[in-house]
């Protein structure tokens, strides 16, 4: 599976994708596109290795979901991407394709408040259970006071 | 799950750092081990040449506890791998006495190594409740002094003093097992000098 | 001296004798232990750490005494006295020389055996007073564990009896001078083997310590106890595990035959001690802790068969060899 | 504990006496550090495991938009701080691939020389920490674990007299490497590299004849190469259970095409796997530093002159991401530069945190006893796990 095949493959199965770069190769679709997108990538190129899942705030343009999959034996690596659009915190979650999603997610939530529909038990992982606010946000400062340990 | 019960220590603004330092140093108002040893002591005095019969005790009674402190395996971050060396064979902690003991109770040395995050401070806390007074502190490593590199994070606590009133803070992010013994052996110094059961040496040891 | 006088100073001074060694014991251990992972033990507490353990005493007893509120007072309080008391009873039928002991009955092994079972109620009070999940966790391991090691402890202990022909501990120190029973052609070494492999089993000692695994149970059933109370129950897993090494040597390893004048009897009885204590110390820090039902697995499956078997090859052993049966 | 069964936590229906919740808390008498498993016992079983984290996430992300691309390689070795070098590997490569900074052949052989033997020194903290585990401190396990500390001290020398830190180093800089060899450090290198490798012969002997440590290991915590695959997880972890995955083969960067080394991949599984695994990538390590020592080509150390321009390194606009093959696995940094002199956003992959999420996986239906050794074999450094 090299990057030709798999660069042809996705643009017929998913006509909403763009693809773009070699190593690794960058691939955008829509939030609604998210989960067949790494169901196709799963089965048919065969990238088993789940390497992660973050997501970057890029302030007015809205927050974009980020996931780094891996056809480890014959080197084919993928970034996948897809934009939530400004004010959007929902997106479809990976866990029913991929297990190691579980906890990123858990994460993303945590640290940027995006709602995984569809995960089995999203509450914070790092934080406690009573933090106000999602620190990763440009919005959050650096030095929040938390009482009464500033 | 309800996560552990918020232990919220006293908060409460304060005119100057003298004053905040005091508010960390302070123990628990006496406890009823110190204070049965104190009104003991003062019974003694009253007798001729009681004043040399308690220091001669006292003397005694510290160097079985300087030569005997047990710290609780507390281990954070980095500095606990560097902690964890000054254990081992090289920098051995044991030819001064000390036993890394699992358990609190049985400890009567809290070495705080690495960083204390709000999460984990409820738990440190409990801690160095759950230990038999008396009871030390040493701060290891800059994290655990102020914040170290980490000091402007928002999770982070700066410095575990205000938390846990602390004896010895020994510098270094990792502090090497070298400056790690040497607070060590400052914290047994100070033991010595541990006059009064139930006293504090001040906060802040001469190093001459 | 008057007739009442001996009984009375004898098992003072034993019990003192006992008190010092085994605080002495301590320090012997973690000496060795250190010096087996290449480093010094307590070297600056008096002369080459020599008052270490004195420190530590005076320093537990200066500790403040923390009862657990939720704990069961009277029990979480008896505990520590009601585990100390079999092991040191224990130490009442061992002659340390021909004339010189407490009381030297003639149902010497059996009262030992017998006191020795009993340090598992203090244990378990321990457990179940300290109101605390690890403690009631590892006193449940305890007992399954002692109870299940006692019987191969017993019968690897009474070879000795059946070869001696007597359950009085003089008799069998004295029916050793010949031949010491561990040179005993093929029997005696299995049974002292058995009888290690027990003694290490039965006093919770690694690799058999999952009563106190710091990685699971953080301290096992002594992890409410501080200061004094911890010192007490301390010292009793040591007298116990002393007791036992006395009693190896005098079964296996002749008590106090040895050359020398007559008067060296009990040094040499104090060395073949410490011998089989080193022996117990070099197993506990040298192997991995294995887990419990594998504990269990040993003991029901390995020993305890062996053992008997062993006891009754013993018997025959014994009958085939004395004439006019 | 929530009552309702999610994922998460894997439970196993049970019908019989009631069960008992308990705590394997943060102050763990092992030296993994501050990780909270609520099992859930039936008696010896566990029938549940619901992983608590964060008690060490010191805001690694937050605070990498905050400094610049010289500042924060310090800060990043303190997120995997048992084995620093990779840390700050993976992210100089992140800010190099961006910038396309080209790293002379000597920086690129010195950095393979400090990451080998990190991994050395990695290994035997993970080898000491684990029979620590297993054996009790006042136990067995103590003696592996203070000559694993004794064996690891020498690595450590070697570090002190290369960089001048022990634990933590400041030795990756964007464009190459901040010292050179310092004179005799070739000579003394060899001279310990040739020590630990008869010494891990001895370790070798001295527990896979131990029947106890043969006992304690084999057919614990086996984790299927499916769910191997599934989770994510790499390095020994996932070599352990019959993947072949090594990023030094797959994707070789920083010049490891020029060295041979075996990638030892293992079937069974279990902790006993991965220990076997482990053990040959000390040797494989070793191998690599030493002929990496045999073709140091001359030349400069780095592509940026002098310590002076690193304050003002400046990286255009773009974004990569760089992964280093670490001790536990793959260790990721994945950048957006905006031009500045901070980065716009930095997402690390930790090994651990990927590796750990298999635990609630696998430890349903062991003993108490063998989770304190599955955690062990994990070998999770928490400064990774909560970042």
């Amino acid at each position: 599976m090299t990057a030709e095949q798999a660069r042809t493959l996705l643009a017929e199965r998913l006509p909403g994708a763009q693809v773009a770069g070699d190593r690794p190769m960058v691939v955008t679709v829509p939030p609604d596109a998210w989960v067949p997108l790494a169901r196709l990538v799963k089965e048919t190129l065969g990238c088993w290795f789940f390497s992660f899942l973050s997501a970057v705030d890029w302030k007015e343009e809205g927050l974009e979901v980020v996931a780094k999959v891996d056809n480890a034996d014959d080197t084919l690596s993928l970034l996948l991407k897809t934009r939530l659009g400004p004010g959007v915190t929902a997106c479809p979650s990976l866990t029913g394709v991929y297990k190691g999603a579980n906890w990123m997610e858990r994460e993303c939530y945590d640290m940027f408040g995006i709602r995984f529909e569809g995960h089995p038990d999203l509450r914070r992982i790092l934080l406690g259970d009573d933090w106000a606010g999602h620190p990763l946000l440009k919005s959050y400062p650096v030095d929040a006071p938390h009482p009464p340990y500033r | 799950m309800k996560d552990a019960p918020r232990i919220v220590p006293v908060w409460r603004n304060f005119k100057d750092l003298v004053e905040w330092e005091q508010l960390h140093q302070k123990r628990s108002e006496g406890d009823k081990h110190s204070d049965l040893f104190v009104s003991l002591t003062e019974g003694i005095h009253n007798f001729p040449g009681g004043f040399a019969l308690t220091t001669v005790a006292d003397t005694f009674l510290n160097w079985a506890r300087k030569s005997s402190v047990w710290p609780v395996t507390f281990g954070l971050a980095c500095c606990a791998i560097e902690m964890m060396a000054t254990f081992a064979s090289r920098f051995d902690v044991e030819r001064l006495g000390m036993v890394p003991w699992a358990s609190p109770r049985h400890a009567d040395l809290m070495i705080v190594s690495g960083t204390v995050t709000i999460k984990m401070a409820p738990m440190l806390k409990r801690i160095y409740d759950q230990m038999p007074d008396p009871k030390w502190a040493v701060s290891m490593g800059s994290c655990a002094n102020s914040g170290g590199p980490f000091r402007h994070g928002y999770h982070v606590v700066k410095g575990v003093d205000r938390v846990i009133p602390v004896d010895v803070y020994v510098p270094g992010c990792p502090p090497p097992p070298e400056s790690l013994l040497n607070g060590l052996l400052l914290l047994q110094d100070q033991i010595a000098h541990f006059h009064r059961t139930g006293k504090r040496a001040e906060p802040t040891p001469k190093v001459d | 001296m008057a007739e009442w006088v001996y009984p009375l100073i004898a098992p003072f001074i034993v019990l003192n004798a006992i008190l010092g060694i085994v605080t002495y014991v301590t320090l012997l251990e973690r000496k060795f232990a250190a010096r087996m992972q290449s480093r010094i033990g307590p070297y600056r507490v008096g002369p080459h750490g020599l008052l270490q353990p004195i420190a530590d005493a005076i320093k537990l007893m200066m500790k403040e005494d923390v009862v657990p509120t939720a704990a069961d007072r009277p029990v979480y309080i008896l505990a520590p006295v009601v585990f100390l008391i079999p092991c040191m009873l224990i130490f009442a039928t061992i002659p340390f020389a021909p004339g010189l002991g407490v009381a030297d009955l003639n149902i010497g092994i059996l009262f030992f055996l017998a006191v020795s079972a009993m340090e598992i109620v203090g244990l378990f009070m321990a457990g179940w007073g300290s109101n605390n999940k690890y403690a009631l966790l590892s006193a449940m391991r305890a007992v399954n564990q002692v109870i299940s090691y006692d019987l191969p402890f017993i019968f690897a202990a009474l070879v000795p009896v059946l070869l001696a022909g007597s359950l009085r501990l003089s008799d069998i120190a004295a029916a050793q001078a010949g031949l010491w029973f561990v040179f005993y052609p093929v029997i005696g070494q299995l049974a002292f083997v058995a009888f290690i492999v027990s003694t290490v089993a039965a006093e919770n000692r690694a690799p058999f310590d999952i009563l106190e695994a710091e990685s699971e149970l953080v301290a096992g059933f002594r992890v409410e106890y501080s200061g004094m109370k911890f010192a007490i129950i301390q010292l009793g897993e040591y007298a116990h595990v002393i007791g036992a090494s006395f009693l190896g040597a005098l079964l296996f390893l002749g008590a106090w035959a040895g050359p020398g004048p007559e008067w060296m009897g009990p040094i040499w009885f104090l060395l073949k001690a410490m011998f089989v204590f080193l022996v117990v110390t070099w197993v506990r820090w040298s192997f991995v802790r294995i887990r419990v039902d594998q504990i269990l697995a040993l003991s029901w499956k390995a020993l305890l068969p062996a053992t008997l078997v062993l006891l009754v090859g013993t018997a025959v052993v014994v009958v085939w060899r004395t004439p006019g049966v | 504990m929530t009552t309702a069964a999610s994922p998460s936590r894997v439970e196993i229906d049970y019908t019989g006496s009631e069960r008992l919740t308990m705590n394997m808390g943060p102050q763990h008498p092992s030296a993994h550090g501050v990780f909270r498993a609520i099992l859930t016992l039936e008696g010896e079983q566990v029938v549940g495991v619901d992983a608590v984290i964060g008690y060490l996430h010191r805001c690694h992300e937050k605070l990498a938009e905050t400094l610049t691309y010289a500042q924060y390689p310090s800060i990043a070795s303190k997120t995997d701080y048992v084995a620093a070098m990779t840390s700050e590997f993976a992210y100089v490569r992140a800010a190099e691939m961006i910038g396309k900074i080209e790293v002379p052949k000597r920086a690129q052989y010195l950095r393979v020389i400090a990451a080998e033997l990190q991994r050395v020194a990695s290994h035997l903290l993970w080898l000491g920490t684990w029979c620590l585990d297993m054996g009790g401190a006042l136990g067995g396990g103590a003696t592996i674990f203070l000559y694993c500390i004794r064996e690891r001290e020498l690595v450590l020398d070697l570090f002190e007299s290369l960089v001048g830190a022990r634990l933590l180093y400041g030795f990756y800089q964007v464009g190459g490497v901040r010292y050179d060899l310092p004179p005799g450090w070739p000579e003394k290198c060899r001279e310990t590299v040739d020590l630990i490798d008869r010494r891990i012969d001895e370790y070798q002997r001295m527990l896979e004849e131990n029947p106890f440590f043969l006992v304690r290991t084999q057919g614990v915590g086996v984790i299927s190469r499916e769910l191997a695959q599934e989770v994510g997880i790499s390095g020994p972890l996932v070599r352990g259970s019959g993947v072949n995955f090594d990023l030094r083969r797959t994707d070789p960067y920083s010049s490891y095409e020029d060295f041979d080394f075996r990638v030892p991949v293992e079937t069974g599984g279990d902790c006993y796997a991965r220990y076997r695994v482990r053990m040959v990538e000390f040797r494989e390590s070793l191998q690599i530093v030493r002929q990496a020592l045999d073709r140091l080509p001359e030349g400069p150390v780095s592509s940026r002159p002098g310590l002076k321009s690193v304050a003002q390194v400046r990286i255009p606009k773009g974004e990569a991401y760089a992964r280093v093959e670490g001790a536990r696995g793959e260790v990721g940094c994945y950048l957006i530069a905006d031009g500045s002199a901070k980065p716009y956003r930095m997402k690390w992959r930790g090994a651990s945190f990927s590796n750990l999420a298999v635990l609630p996986h696998i430890i349903p239906g062991h003993k108490v006893a063998d989770v304190v050794a599955i955690m062990g074999s994990v070998d999770p450094v928490f400064g990774e796990v909560d970042r």
